[in-house]
């Protein structure tokens, strides 16, 4: 099955008329997705990517059935095309948008939550379900379907641990990526729960980082929840306190949120962690072989 | 943008936060002539990003207009934490009968504000919540509710205050206190804060609320909303980072001599780790982001080398969205003519990175190698700056 | 409480809201001095708490200063839909290209405010609704969010206006009608209102966007927050609704000559649709609440009995919390010392009804009869309304 | 079961130290409530009726597993004590207070339904199963335990149809005071679908009254979704249009919200009008009996 989507998610994207979003509409496209249509306040009736152009997402939902709407749109209207989406009955949000204040984000997921409408980013690169269904920006060559699922806080870090897998033959169910600001939508602990009951994914990949405690969160979920083999990676162990390594969310605060820690927490929790990216692969063929045969 | 405490007690006094009366001063001069407006005693305070200024000495209560001057010098020649001081705070003194804390902070783990309040305040609150954690009111702030008069209530029982106790004017102290929360939050809420902090919040001998320290942190991504704001923030320091991120390259200055550069937070934070895990450090976190344009990287590499502490530089790109050979053809463009003296070590994978590894071939750059992959990138590099071919005269460490 | 057209405009006005220069007027003379002041044409209109004032007659566009004066003496004059008319409102007038209309209220279905709007203004939106429901906008603006920018869109978007249409200062129209959007928004949340309408909210035929007609309800449950608003209320008219209320009562003015007492809206209501069932006519519709003291019975009575139009009185109770004995004694007080020269018929049932059927009894108070149901209670006040032996001279159907 | 509450309920007096909030607290346990705990801010540590007092709900509630909350606070403070209730995790908030603003009400609705905390009032008697739990004020005397469900617009009007109901013997599995206002928690629907869920109710009375369109789409709801009979009554065929009938809600605008009107939806829908609240007895009778004969 795959999570969050796939062959019949029917995908609209917001901002569709600018660079960014036609140009994303069309990589989607070839990457197998189901674009159905676009919107763009004042510029309803055109067509972009063979996808009917609407002003409003709402109409946009009446007339083609889109459940999933992707965002192109500048951090200061973001918050009100995620509300849009969100009240026109779009089920899955997914937001590339970097830059977004942390006041709107925190309407903006507090009220997605009531709309029992889930949302991937911001500050990422979405999600794909590899031939099936691009949701995003990720660069679809890379990926090939298969049998694990990955969920991550970095989009290049993504993109390399994925390749990684690809060159080794291990192919992916869904990727995630859940964006690095600190006020997100659907994160491990979400993800984690999708996958453990998605009967296409047998094994899953945490790419986690510096700040927060997401990363604890999930070891302590996947210990009492997960019955599928788990294994991490961790970036940013030389990251120095305070500083904010890139990603909005990425700062070591105070004694909190260290890389060291992270990955502590789950090797207690029996995930094994790589040391590098590369090292994802032996780790995670170590698990599977000895699941199959036990 | 972390304000400093004098900025932020002007925005606590704006939104009806008690504060005392306080000057601003550059010079032992102008904290004495501060010192005589207010009326001593006075504190004088360091005016520092950084926690820990008390135990550092950089807040002196001074009885005398020459302890004043002498204190002044004093602070104003120190580092704290690494940060230095550009000016004191002179304030008003109070005599102090409890420290309370109280702050609003924007939490991940909420996805939203959360009220921290305790009734022992003046001392590291990491070290309060680690020791006695029930002393700690932690509550979530619903964002789109806004703050609860329950939740004031809350935080005025925890606070505990002898029902009796009032300020010089009447008003219970439990009602000043509850007014303190309402306006911190109304104060974090219209100002786009994610931190707004008073360490302590003190209640005087005489019944009064007071805002002793101030700790407000702006969130960078909405200045556009403050344009006051804003305009001190573009009007800051002209460090590297600065200068970095004017060009839109995200970056943070290290211990090492190694430069990185790459594209993505997370792939440059794994960079710096596999370089620590192969005996070598990094002088810089650099993100070049999504951009593969020349100017860009030619902005990078001069941030990243104008230390002069750099003794090799590594390249890591793995092309997502991004092709290698574009940003293959912006090295060769920036390395050709600059004056980069420093072993470069370039690893590309992943769209188009064959096409760039011959774009970087063909240009022959002479101490330019391509790595065949991360893990070779990270020995070379390390390799580089460990040997004496490199430029080991400019190596600090 | 509803606002009259002027009183909303200053509201609006104060909300940024545009609308046109006008000065009230209490008499043709006032109204010819304030058309010298505005300049002529002038409209000069009836300050009513009602719809269907321009087809009454009760608009009136003015050319001169003479039919300025007898326009307003003509208003004044009036009565539209039962409501007199103390003031006109004297205003400016403009050259209508279109008429729109916009209003936010509360609904009960909704939980919330709603938002509507429609292409088609300056007429009875009941009845756009009905003929072609497809020209509303209908949009629930969420409690907790406020109104989003893309219901903003989503109403200009409706206007259809021509992209290139601007005022005189170059404001584009489409951005000025967004903004009377916004504005209105504020205005209804800001002060409590349940209903603010704009109708018609024209676009005159120099590209502005002007607010003509203002339909202003405030919540009286949020007047304590309204300190300005509250004042007004409490210094408004001095009619028998006025005076229920200042003693704690519902009270409604019927046609009928049966006067009704009771406790609990629905129960009333229901005894008003028994009366008329058994061909009788109820003359008001009074809650006591759940009130059993003799003051509120008093007041009751005073307010029903005013009128001089009442040949029957039917007092029903059903004591629920209430006890119908504390209640008898209370009609008992009342009616032992009161002038009260109708038939009067109680009916006590629920929580101490035999006690309280007692105190009646042994009061032996003359025309007061004590019915043994609802039923039989409405049977007796009809007959004694429709009897000879009523005093029916003061009746007047 | 009966619906909402029931001798399993644990409930707890917002405003106990009032006087309202002690005297019905009494009332309340005299009929059988489960009275756990009062809360008065400023009041902590006292007892009332046997029950300890806190400062706030959400340490109630821990103390004391409280999952019901009846509020007796003035006008002003409902607000906040209902924000309250829902955030320390009640289920059921009952508010009795009249005079609430609207917007404060619609706040309080949006924010418990996200709660998942269900709202009876306000400006309404509250609820009671009978023998069982009364959360409310309404006159426990009154009632007796039986088979018909019962909802209403309508306090006193509810007293007067139930005391027809107990006196000719059928007695009431649950009975709900909706509450007067226009903006008010669980209405003719919820409680529909509750009392068809509920093997004890085998008959629902619905007490509807002008203003609003309730009773039509409880009309409608009834046609589709109920199979239990329901009669129903209706005030106000001779309400003015314009003039608010006592209960803030009641209120015939334009030419909507008539008795008229409601009375021909209910009856399209098969429901029986009773023209008085006496008639409510015969007619729910007739239905029971076509009912057990068939």
């Amino acid at each position: 099955m795959a999570i969050l989507i796939d062959e019949h998610s029917r995908v609209l994207v917001q901002g569709i008329t600018g660079r960014e979003g036609a140009l994303h509409a069309a990589r989607m496209r070839a990457a197998g997705t189901d674009l159905v249509a676009g919107v763009s306040p004042g510029k309803g009736g055109q067509t972009v990517e063979g996808a009917p152009v609407f002003d409003a997402v709402a109409p946009a939902v009446a007339a083609t059935g889109a459940d999933v709407a992707v965002l192109f749109v500048p951090a200061r209207f973001a918050r009100d095309a995620m509300l849009e989406a969100a009240d026109a009955g779009i089920r899955l949000v997914v937001c590339v948008t970097e830059g977004i204040p942390v006041r709107d984000m925190a309407e903006v997921t507090a009220h997605l939550s009531r709309r029992g409408c889930a949302l991937v980013g911001p500050n990422g690169p979405g999600l794909i379900t590899p031939r099936r269904c691009s949701a995003g920006i990720m660069p679809a060559d890379v990926f090939a379907p298969g049998a694990v699922g990955l969920i991550s806080r970095s989009g290049t870090l993504t993109y390399e641990v994925v390749h990684e897998l690809t060159q080794a033959g291990i192919g992916q169910s869904t990727v995630v990526g859940m964006g690095g600001d600190p006020i997100h939508g659907v994160g491990f602990l979400e993800c984690l729960e999708l996958f453990e009951a998605d009967d296409e994914t047998e094994a899953v990949v945490l790419i986690g980082e510096i700040g927060g405690n997401d990363e604890e969160r999930a070891a302590e979920y996947v210990r009492e929840h997960v019955s599928r083999p788990v294994v991490a990676y961790i970036a940013g162990f030389g990251a120095p306190p305070g500083k904010r390594m890139g990603h909005a969310g990425a700062i070591v605060e105070g004694s909190s949120g260290t890389a060291a820690e992270k990955k502590a927490a789950l090797e207690a929790a029996g995930i094994p962690v790589a040391s590098a990216p590369a090292d994802v692969v032996p780790l995670l063929q170590a698990q599977l072989e000895t699941r199959r045969s036990s | 943008m972390d304000l400093l405490e004098h900025r932020g007690k002007s925005l606590f006094a704006g939104a009806g936060l008690p504060v005392l009366a306080s000057r601003l001063a550059l010079s032992p001069e102008e904290a004495q002539a501060a010192a005589g407006e207010l009326g001593l005693p006075v504190v004088v305070k360091a005016q520092a990003k950084t926690g820990g200024r008390g135990k550092a000495g950089g807040i002196r209560v001074c009885a005398t207009e020459v302890e004043v001057a002498s204190a002044t010098a004093d602070i104003l020649a120190m580092t704290i934490r690494g940060h230095g001081v550009s000016c004191v705070l002179v304030e008003e003194a109070v005599e102090i009968a409890r420290e309370l804390y109280l702050a609003i902070s924007s939490s991940r783990a909420q996805r939203g504000p959360l009220l921290i309040f305790s009734a022992e305040g003046g001392v590291d609150i990491e070290e309060v919540a680690r020791r006695h954690p029930a002393a700690l009111v932690r509550t979530p702030v619903d964002p789109l509710l806004g703050l609860c008069d329950y939740q004031v209530r809350d935080v005025v029982a925890a606070a505990a205050l002898d029902p009796e106790l009032a300020g010089p004017d009447g008003t219970p102290a439990k009602q000043s206190l509850g007014g303190v929360v309402r306006s911190l939050w109304r104060l974090y809420r219209d100002s786009d804060a994610t931190l707004c902090e008073i360490n302590p919040l003190v209640i005087t001998t005489f019944g009064e609320v007071v805002c002793l320290d101030s700790k407000v942190t702006i969130d960078d991504n909405a200045l556009y909303r403050h344009a006051e704001l804003k305009a001190e923030s573009d009007a800051g320091a002209e460090d590297r980072e600065a200068r970095a991120r004017k060009a839109g390259l995200a970056f943070v200055a290290l211990d090492g001599d190694i430069g990185v550069l790459g594209n993505g937070a997370g792939l440059v934070m794994s960079i710096i780790d596999q370089i620590a895990a192969a005996g070598g450090s990094a002088a810089d976190f650099c993100d070049l982001g999504g951009g593969a344009r020349a100017e860009v990287v030619a902005a990078a590499l001069d941030v990243i080398l104008s230390t002069g502490t750099v003794s090799a530089l590594l390249v890591s790109i793995f092309g997502g969205i991004t092709r290698c050979d574009e940003v293959a053809r912006g090295l060769v463009q920036v390395l050709g003519q600059s004056s980069v003296d420093v072993p470069v070590v370039v690893r590309l994978d992943g769209n188009a990175a064959f096409e760039g590894r011959a774009v970087l071939a063909e240009a022959r750059l002479p101490g330019l190698t391509v790595a065949a992959s991360a893990a070779e990138a990270v020995r070379l590099a390390v390799a580089a700056a460990a040997s004496p071919a490199g430029p080991d005269t400019r190596r600090e460490d």
